[in-house]
């Protein structure tokens, strides 16, 4: 808090809560329009779901294209959120404090986006229960020994337990709404909500132990998730994935682009909801230095990546990076490269690292290139595995893209409606950082 | 500073990249050649079938009613034993490939006018029924009787009738004990789920039997998924 | 039985279920019945195959063949082992037949004007018609009793009997005439030959008995059957579908073969110091000049001709694609070659030579068609050919045809002669007609119905015989030797199916063609008492050699023509080549032959024009690119563009078969025939059509929008090389023959490097053990020297499996569903083509990725070594896929269906999956399951199951090997113990169930080559390969390309750079 | 009806004298509400005793990890001749994965249990006194549930006298209404 001393725990409640339940015209609009993108992805899908999977571009032997591509993406986008609450709460980091509420939510709604991608790229949807271990009469089983089934695992235990820890964290600001709002059934919903609560002491006593816990629990849980991911790649035969690299590369890769995703959706906030109190350039300059360090391991794993794919004289792994860059898909390598390693180097210079600008274009730029590396991870190379015989183009077809469109439009949604109906920041901890009412203080200013 | 008018710029920018990654798309036309290559959609909705097509409703393990059959078959008086008054006939006089073929097979008209033809029907609704079939078919080789199925097995199974009968495995171990039933019915426990299958199939004491010293092998082989999928 | 006729025999029984998909929610399901036969036959047992033996019907070779018969239709066609045309094999065409069979634009009866008519009202115009005399027979070439039954009709009645085809055999045949006299073309035998020449015919697939070639070249090629390894030289201007197999390539300008020919026969005999009776023919060959004008260096010749003198060779004519105005001259030149090489008696065959009947020339057929448009040809019937299609655009066939008034064209309503005049007299299949066939002179073959007729279809020996009755010929019918009850009981008594009342004919007792064959065999062969045993027999073994014939003495004919080397044409030249599966056209409507890439294009569902990379590039397209080629008019295009290293600059190479305008069939409308632009003209000796001399120009077509889209064809071979990737390794034949320490892929892919401390400690490179294989572990042995690219294998699996058809727009995103995938790498250049086949199916990995990864084990690692797919537990993540390193496995990317007709030529024993389910070789579990049934409880099998697999059982050449690996002695283990046995990728130690032999090469190999990029100095110098030069280099101390260490990697170096400068030098 | 004393302190430093002064004085049924935590209240109320959660989530870790072990490791064992790519019934790095996801999954659930029933919630039948909407915002409040007589008057000049910034009490649920609204 650069001016602590001038915010009251009076005032973080009224700012932060004034702006909720009060759709503005812009917001309805952007609502609106987001809906429309929304319903057209869902028209893709369900086209995809009466016509077969074949309406997307796949191009066997490329079986994973798209949607695995933004899968990950938003498996990636997912990462900062709890890393931020979780990790940075362990480790009493100040500036998470006005960050972590908004970086959850983002969290728990990339989440399921993530979650909704599996089911659409699977052929059968209609079976896609197959892949939960539950009792049944066939004594039939799901793999344990497959990464996918790791990934069902770490998925959905990542999504249960951040939203847990999401929801744990908002139970008392749900209370402060409920109790700063006078419409009966806004008040009468929320103190559902928040199950009652009423800040007691023994609430918080064994509020606090568990938030505690929580946090704990998924620091370890940021880090597995992403390599689960990483080893449905790293654990397959193919090359350019069947590599040792993968989880430490995809973790650096998760967090960067997270961080880049919470700069995207937090500028325009604070500019809109006028909360420079609670998050302002040094916030940004953290994410954004945090960023420099992922980006800068990411950097790395990709010349390693290269060395070892020609230290090793292997000829599939060598082939697989000299066509990643030199080939078919060069222009995609291209894009990563510029996006991932060139571009965000800017944010050596203070000046573009603490301008709005600066800060909000490069974070998109990022968002995008870490699209584009996932992309040239899994199409790149499926698309020139061992046997020359089966060399192919993988190109998306409209109705990939309509639904990877429509994914955000998705995420979107839940975020627009977040920021009106949750205190996209936490008023209680915020609390925390102020310095709390004294009654020496009174008398001093007296 | 986001500025009011750099704002639609960022956004044509971003829009201008999605446009033309977008150009780059495949369209790929799935109805251009229904004549030749047909592809089969999968209706969101439920089937709706034809008039013409008869339905039955199957939930599951729901044992379902069976159809009327064309003729009253009376097993009953067939398969049970001559005290009980019926005929005693064996169950592979009829359905004679159950040694031979996968399918057990259901007797041709033939086989049922080899007897009937001196039986008089008159009087009894399912031999007079019978009767039109046999006097349609005679010489004429008319239409064949079109028996309702009572067991439907999924075409994903492989199911042969004749290893289980030349292993031992009695007709009335799996199909009810058609000498008390009069029309073809389905056994309750009889549900054609893969448990059901299951529960005896490596466990059936005709593996030991068949195998002695390798029963152990055979009862893994028994549960190779291959055995029973296609 | 007595009283049944051929329907109620084949009615059938009714008890394939709905494949519907049952979605969770609809809790309704259809009613199904279940139709039990009313009288049941006794051979048939529902739900088990049965077999008939028969014979192939479309084309000259009439190879055997056995048809495996379900519940009232043929499922599939395999060859048949007893047949000595084929010996086993089957091809494409031949497995395909059931498409012709169920195809959906099958006509359903006699048609005019595209009205149905009664087969009563057709076959009384017929009858009409020919006793009204001067009518002509236009048809197929035709032996056995169908000759004989044409004969008697055409006695009879006055009829003149044209029989032609489309790259038909009219100049050998007229050269075999010449030479020595025969009626016929020799028979040729590969499996002796040591060295094989060819002068551009397409011997191995397309050109007169294919099948029967490829067996005998895979002999030739194995070193264990003979002790050699033949050589095979191709002397072409293109390298054809067959070239690809050769050793070396002799690039020859177009129409200067025959020069090269003589001058190699008269090199030979001043090496063997006798012409065997050709002296005066060749002392007017200038050998020089005909070496110069076809552009080949004489001492390569020379070479040639040393070694053609030593051993024992076979030298093939020309085909399709070196037909020209010298055309007999070429296959005159071959035979003297092959006489001077002293071949007559051992690997060419005189005495028993191939049969053709009666052969007409293409001036015949020009002839008959001139007369047609001048009105003089009252009643012409075309048996079962294609004239439009087949016969230049400038003849104006079509307008001919409409002159005459009584035309009658035997068809199923396929091709592009149906015109408007014509009265369709559908024959049906051959799958479904009585018949016979005479191949070879003296081995006779009969064709047995395997199914009742699917549609009202009546063959022409039917139709002939019911002519013959109505317009009341009295023909020496063969019927009338059919005396005495004992023989009537007899043809009756075989169970097959009864004859009803014979009519009284005079002089005629057959009342169909089934009975006139059983006459005709009666007649002609029979000898002993029984006729019904030898009958019965006859019908299971499918045919019956008489004793075999004499190999006459061959003396060279003293007065033959001059010989005519031709000379070089000028300017871009069409080099027409046959397409491997769709011939002449006329398999063009069946899909599955369309789907199947071609074999060494890859090219599916359209028509290409193949050109050299110098004339791509001046042309300015590229692979993807399309062209428009033009000749006298006539603009065919836009073709899609092949570039190939097999072509010669400047022509351009366009494949026959597709592209029908008018065609009947939906699957015959793709792409363009390149017919059109052929120049009407005729080989003067011969009469054969002309097919080399079409000048034509090339332009390039820009497409774009829709066009482009439609035209957008994706080449289902990936790559053109292998990239230096180990896929097909190769070994040195000599050094194989001579049982040396073979070295495979000559330092070619990933060293291992192994630690022997490893090994020693007892220790594993394994994280876990192999799975236990209690009783069988299945595995295949794929030759891929012996493998010729024939495609058998892709057609026969796709119909065993029930693989659906997905059509050209699917393929443009390579969503071919055949589970084997024929990769074609085209690893040299100019000389040595080194063209390498591969046949990438899955593996049955004991470690493999695939499984690993499953998420709900849809497919895992069975105790018999299979790895096993069980369809309806697949959720369709297709991690699988992703993770096979082969490639192996098709996902189902909807639910493709078959167009109403073909779902009745499924397996029933195969399930057909819908969308979203992934899908692989399975090694035909259906077959695996059916043979271990047979054997239990014993677990050793009660048959012999090398062929077992769809692939296996057509296999031409013998190529593929099926087999449990864990019998010591079964030939699959013998095969994998070879040296020459490599597995795919073995270093990624995925322990796979397939094993791959090695191609073996003539040409001395060069380290070089693995490290140097693949088209660095290892190449274009064949002439320093075999024999002596470079015997120096590297044979010892590459015992184990495993324990390969760096020091070796710069060995092997240095030998490709020794030998790169000898090669210079010389 | 409980007879409830109320006081709301607007000081952090007033509110921890204030409940060191009661529990001085030995009154037990009290409740402190606040807009956040802070580690002096809990100090002051429970001698810094831990908090039985970390039970909780220490047996949920447990179950989980062997839970999903188990899971893995019977079902892979009904099915002994399926063993995809040759890895064993038992193979300890995959199962690695299963077990860590499980334990970390019961775990939080356990610790979302064990809010739940520590936390008393859902707490929707609080006494009246508790409800405050000032105590979510910025003031701190202390109140008792059931006092009578000389306790009663005990606890309000203790509130006062610690700096409570309004004390109030109430007999019945009416009069504590009344007494928000005074607030308000």
């Amino acid at each position: 808090m650069q001016n602590e001393n001038a915010v009251t725990y009076g005032l973080v409640n009224k700012e932060v809560i004034e702006p909720l339940f009060k759709p503005s015209l812009a917001w309805a609009a952007i609502f609106a329009v987001d809906l429309l993108i929304l319903a057209f992805g869902v028209y893709c899908w369900s086209y995809q779901l009466e016509w077969g999977m074949g309406v997307a571009g796949y191009t066997p032997p490329v079986f994973w294209g798209v949607y695995i591509t933004t899968f990950v993406f938003w498996v990636g986008i997912g990462h900062a959120g709890t890393l931020i609450s979780a990790i940075l709460y362990l480790f009493r980091a100040r500036f998470r404090t006005g960050v972590y509420r908004a970086a959850e939510a983002m969290t728990i709604f990339a989440v399921l986006s993530a979650g909704l991608f599996p089911n659409i790229h699977v052929g059968r949807l209609w079976y896609v229960y197959f892949l939960f271990p539950y009792p049944n009469q066939r004594l039939l089983w799901p793999n344990f020994k497959s990464p996918l089934v790791w990934d069902v695992f770490a998925i959905s235990t990542y999504l249960t337990i951040s939203s847990v820890f999401f929801f744990v964290g908002l139970i008392p600001d749900i209370a402060a709404v409920r109790d700063s709002n006078r419409n009966p059934i806004i008040k009468k919903v929320y103190n559902m909500l928040c199950f009652g609560w009423r800040g007691t002491d023994t609430q918080w006593r064994h509020y606090m132990a568990a938030y505690g816990f929580f946090a704990a629990l998924c620091t370890p849980l940021v880090v597995s998730v992403h390599s689960a991911v990483s080893w449905d790649f790293a654990m397959a035969q193919t090359a350019g994935w069947h590599s040792t690299i993968f989880p430490p590369y995809f973790v650096a890769g998760a967090i960067f682009s997270g961080c880049a995703m919470v700069i995207t959706l937090l500028v325009p906030i604070t500019k809109i909801f006028k909360w420079e109190n609670y998050l302002n350039i040094l916030h940004f300059e953290a994410m954004a230095k945090l960023c420099l360090l992922t980006g800068f391991i990411l950097t790395y794993s990709y010349i390693i990546e290269h060395f070892i794919g020609w230290y090793s004289d292997n000829p599939y792994e060598w082939g697989i990076f000299v066509d990643r860059a030199t080939g078919q898909y060069d222009w995609i390598f291209f894009m990563m490269v510029a996006c991932n390693c060139v571009i965000p180097l800017v944010w050596w210079f203070k000046k573009v690292r603490t301008n709005l600008w600066g800060l909000w274009l490069v974070s998109i730029v990022i968002n995008i290139g870490m699209w584009f590396e996932r992309y040239n991870i899994i199409a790149s190379s499926l698309a020139h595995q061992f046997d020359p015989g089966a060399w192919v183009l993988y190109v998306p077809s409209w109705v990939e893209i309509g639904i990877m469109v429509g994914s955000f439009a998705w995420f979107f949604m839940w975020f627009l409606l977040f920021v009106k109906l949750m205190p996209a920041i936490a008023i209680a901890e915020i609390k925390e950082m102020i310095k709390p009412p004294l009654s020496t203080d009174t008398e001093e200013a007296a | 500073m986001p500025s009011a008018t750099g704002t639609p710029r960022v956004w044509a920018v971003i829009l201008l990249g999605a446009v033309s990654f977008a150009s780059k798309c495949e369209n790929i036309d799935v109805t251009s050649n229904e004549d030749s290559f047909p592809i089969e959609t999968h209706s969101l909705l439920p089937p709706e079938y034809p008039d013409d097509v008869e339905t039955r409703i199957s939930v599951g393990s729901v044992v379902q009613p069976v159809d009327p059959q064309p003729i009253e078959f009376k097993h009953d008086v067939h398969a049970s034993s001559v005290e009980d008054g019926g005929l005693g006939m064996s169950c592979e006089y009829c359905h004679s490939n159950a040694r031979k073929s996968k399918h057990a097979g259901v007797p041709p008209t033939q086989t049922c006018v080899g007897c009937h033809s001196m039986i008089d029907p008159s009087g009894r609704e399912g031999l007079v029924q019978l009767d039109t079939y046999i006097k349609e078919s005679g010489e004429n080789y008319g239409q064949p009787i079109p028996w309702v199925k009572v067991h439907d097995i999924p075409d994903f199974v492989y199911f042969n009738h004749s290893r289980h009968v030349k292993s031992g495995v009695e007709c009335t171990d799996c199909h009810a004990d058609m000498s008390k039933h009069g029309v073809a019915v389905r056994a309750p426990d009889m549900t054609m789920l893969m448990g059901w299958c299951l529960e005896c199939h490596a466990e059936h004491p005709s593996v030991d039997a068949n195998y002695g010293a390798d029963a152990d092998l055979r009862r893994a082989e028994l549960k190779d998924c291959y055995t029973c999928h296609q | 039985m007595g009283d049944m006729n051929r329907r109620d025999f084949f009615k059938v029984l009714g008890t394939t279920g709905a494949v519907g998909t049952l979605t969770a929610c609809d809790p309704r399901t259809p009613v199904e019945h279940i139709y039990p036969y009313v009288v049941q036959p006794e051979q048939v047992v529902p739900g088990a195959p049965t077999f008939f033996a028969s014979t192939c019907g479309d084309c000259v070779a009439a190879c055997g063949t056995v048809l495996r018969h379900r519940e009232g239709r043929v499922v599939f066609v395999a060859g048949n082992t007893e047949s000595p045309v084929g010996q086993g094999g089957a091809c494409s065409v031949a497995i395909s037949a059931t498409q012709e069979a169920f195809n959906a634009d099958h006509i359903g009866g006699p048609q005019k004007g595209g009205e149905d008519v009664s087969w009563d009202d057709a076959l009384a115009a017929l009858s009409a018609a020919v006793s009204g005399g001067s009518a002509t027979w236009l048809g197929r070439y035709r032996t056995g009793a169908l000759d004989r039954l044409l004969g008697d009709v055409a006695a009879a009645s006055g009829m003149q009997r044209v029989h032609w085809e489309a790259f038909g055999y009219e100049s050998l045949a007229t050269a075999s005439k010449l030479a020595f006299g025969i009626d016929g073309v020799p028979r040729y035998q590969v499996a002796g030959a040591h060295i094989i020449l060819s002068f551009g015919a397409d011997w191995l697939n397309t050109w007169l008995a294919p099948v029967d070639h490829q067996a005998g070249y895979a002999a030739a090629r194995t070193h264990e059957q003979g002790g050699f390894v033949a050589e095979f030289v191709s002397i072409e201007p293109r390298v054809s579908h067959t070239g690809t197999k050769c050793d070396q390539w002799l690039k020859s300008n177009p129409g200067t073969e025959a020069g090269v020919a003589f001058a190699l026969a008269k090199l030979v005999a001043e090496k063997k110091g006798s012409a065997m009776g050709a002296e005066s023919l060749l002392s007017q060959v200038d050998a020089a000049a005909f070496a110069s004008a076809a552009g080949i260096d004489l001492a390569k010749l020379d070479v040639l001709a040393t070694k053609l003198a030593a051993k024992p060779s076979i030298i093939f004519p020309g085909g399709v694609t070196t037909q020209g105005e010298n055309s007999t001259h070429l296959a005159l030149a071959s035979l003297v070659l092959n006489l001077v090489c002293g071949n007559f008696g051992t690997t060419v065959l005189l005495g028993a030579h191939t049969n053709l009947g009666v052969v007409s020339s293409y001036a015949d057929v020009v002839k008959l068609l001139e007369a047609c448009a001048a009105g003089s040809v009252k009643t012409l019937i075309i048996d079962e050919l294609d004239p439009i299609f087949t016969l230049p655009a400038e003849l104006k066939v079509a307008d001919a045809l409409k002159a005459v008034p009584n035309l009658f064209v035997f068809t199923n309503g396929s091709g592009d002669t149906h015109p408007e005049n014509a009265t369709l007299l559908p024959p049906g299949s051959w799958l479904e007609q009585w018949g016979d066939a005479e191949p070879v002179k003296g081995h006779f073959q009969i064709r047995q119905p395997g199914m009742a007729p699917q549609h009202n279809t009546m063959s022409q020996g039917d139709v002939l015989l019911s002519v013959a009755k109505s317009a009341a010929l009295v023909i020496p019918s063969a019927a009338d030797t059919v005396e005495g009850e004992a023989e009537d009981e007899a043809v009756s008594s075989t169970d097959t199916y009864a004859l009803g009342d014979a009519s009284a004919v005079p002089g005629f007792e057959a009342v169909d063609f089934y009975r006139y064959v059983a006459g005709h065999w009666a007649d002609k062969l029979f000898t002993g008492d029984d006729f019904a045993a030898w009958w019965i027999e006859v019908l299971q073994r499918g045919g019956f050699a008489a004793a075999p014939s004499e190999e006459p003495e061959v003396s060279l004919n003293p007065e033959l023509p001059a010989p005519n080397g031709g000379s070089a044409l000028s300017g871009n030249t069409l080099l027409f080549f046959p397409h491997a599966h769709l011939l002449d056209g006329r398999t063009a409507n069946r899909p599955s032959l369309h789907e199947v890439p071609h074999p060494v294009s890859g090219l599916t569902w359209t028509t290409w024009a193949e050109m050299s990379p110098a004339t791509a590039q001046g042309l300015g397209v590229d692979k993807d690119g399309h062209v428009t080629v033009a000749s006298g008019g006539v603009e065919l295009g836009p073709l899609n563009v092949r570039v190939s290293k097999g072509m010669p600059d400047g022509h351009v190479a366009i494949p026959s078969g597709n592209g029908h305008q008018d065609g009947g069939s939906r699957y015959e409308r793709f792409g363009a025939n390149p017919v059109r632009l052929l120049k009407p003209a005729a080989d003067p000796v011969s009469g054969a059509m002309v097919y080399l001399s079409s000048e034509v120009t090339v332009t390039k077509t820009v497409l774009s929008g829709a066009d482009w889209e439609k035209y957008k064809r994706v080449s289902l071979k990936g790559s053109e090389d292998m990239d230096n990737r180990p896929v097909v390794l190769d070994a040195y034949a000599p050094d194989v023959v001579e049982g040396k320490e073979v070295e495979l892929g000559h330092g070619m892919g990933v060293h291992v490097v192994k630690d022997p401390r490893i090994e020693a400690a007892g220790m594993s490179y394994d994280m876990y053990p192999e799975p236990e294989h209690p009783t069988y572990r299945w595995g295949l042995s794929i030759n891929l020297d012996t493998c010729t690219g024939c495609g058998a294998c892709e057609v026969a699996c796709n119909a065993e499996n029930n693989v659906p058809m997905t059509g050209p727009e699917q393929h443009q995103l390579w969503r071919y569903m055949g589970w084997i995938r024929l990769d074609r790498f085209w690893q040299g250049e100019g000389e040595n083509p080194d063209v390498r086949y591969s046949m990438a199916i899955c593996q049955q990995c004991a470690h493999a990725p695939c499984e690993g990864v499953c998420p709900v084990v849809a497919t895992y690692h069975n105790l018999d070594g299979l790895n096993a797919m069980i369809y309806n537990r697949c959720v369709g993540t297709r991690y699988c896929a992703n993770n096979c390193p082969y490639s192996a496995r098709r996902f189902n990317w909807h639910t493709y269906r078959w167009p109403e007709g073909f779902e009745l030529m499924l397996n029933p024993d195969v399930v057909t999956r819908e969308a979203g389910v992934m899908e692989k070789c399975t090694f035909c579990i259906q077959r695996i399951r059916h043979v271990k049934t047979e054997a239990r409880p014993n677990t050793v099998l009660s048959q012999d199951v090398e062929r077992l697999t769809a692939c296996a059982e057509v296999c031409p050449s013998g190529s593929i090997v099926f087999g449990n690996r864990k019998e010591a002695d079964s030939a699959v283990t013998k095969l994998a113990e070879s040296p020459l046995s490599y597995q795919l990728f073995g270093e990624l130690n995925t322990k796979n169930g397939v094993e791959y032999l090695a191609k073996l090469t003539h040409t001395k190999p060069h380290h070089g080559e693995a490290h140097g990029g693949g088209h660095g100095d290892g190449h274009g110098n064949a002439d320093a390969t075999h024999g002596d030069v470079g015997a120096d280099h590297g044979d010892a101390g590459h015992k184990d390309a495993a324990q390969g260490d760096e020091a070796q990697g710069e060995h092997h170096h240095n030998h490709g750079e020794d030998h790169g400068s000898d090669a210079d030098k010389h | 009806m409980s007879s409830h004393v109320k006081g709301v302190f607007n000081h952090l430093d007033s509110l921890i004298t204030a409940i060191d002064r009661l529990r001085k004085a030995d009154f037990d049924d009290y409740t402190v509400l606040s807009p956040l935590p802070r580690h002096e209240i809990e100090e002051a109320i429970y001698d810094n005793e831990p908090s039985p959660v970390r039970w909780w989530t220490l047996t949920g870790a447990l179950v989980g990890g062997t839970g999903g072990f188990t899971l893995a490791s019977l079902t892979s064992a009904v099915w002994p001749m399926a063993l995809p790519a040759g890895k064993p019934m038992i193979s300890i790095p995959p199962f690695v994965v299963i077990t860590f996801e499980s334990t970390v999954l019961i775990a939080g659930l356990a610790t979302l249990a064990a809010i739940i029933y520590h936390c008393r919630l859902p707490a929707m039948d609080l006494p009246i006194e508790c409800e405050d909407p000032r105590y979510s915002s910025d003031r701190f409040g202390l109140v008792f549930h059931d006092l009578e007589g000389a306790r009663k008057e005990e606890a309000i000049k203790l509130l006062h006298d610690s700096g409570a910034e309004e004390v109030s009490c109430a007999d019945d649920e009416d009069d504590a209404t009344e007494l928000v609204h005074e607030e308000a």
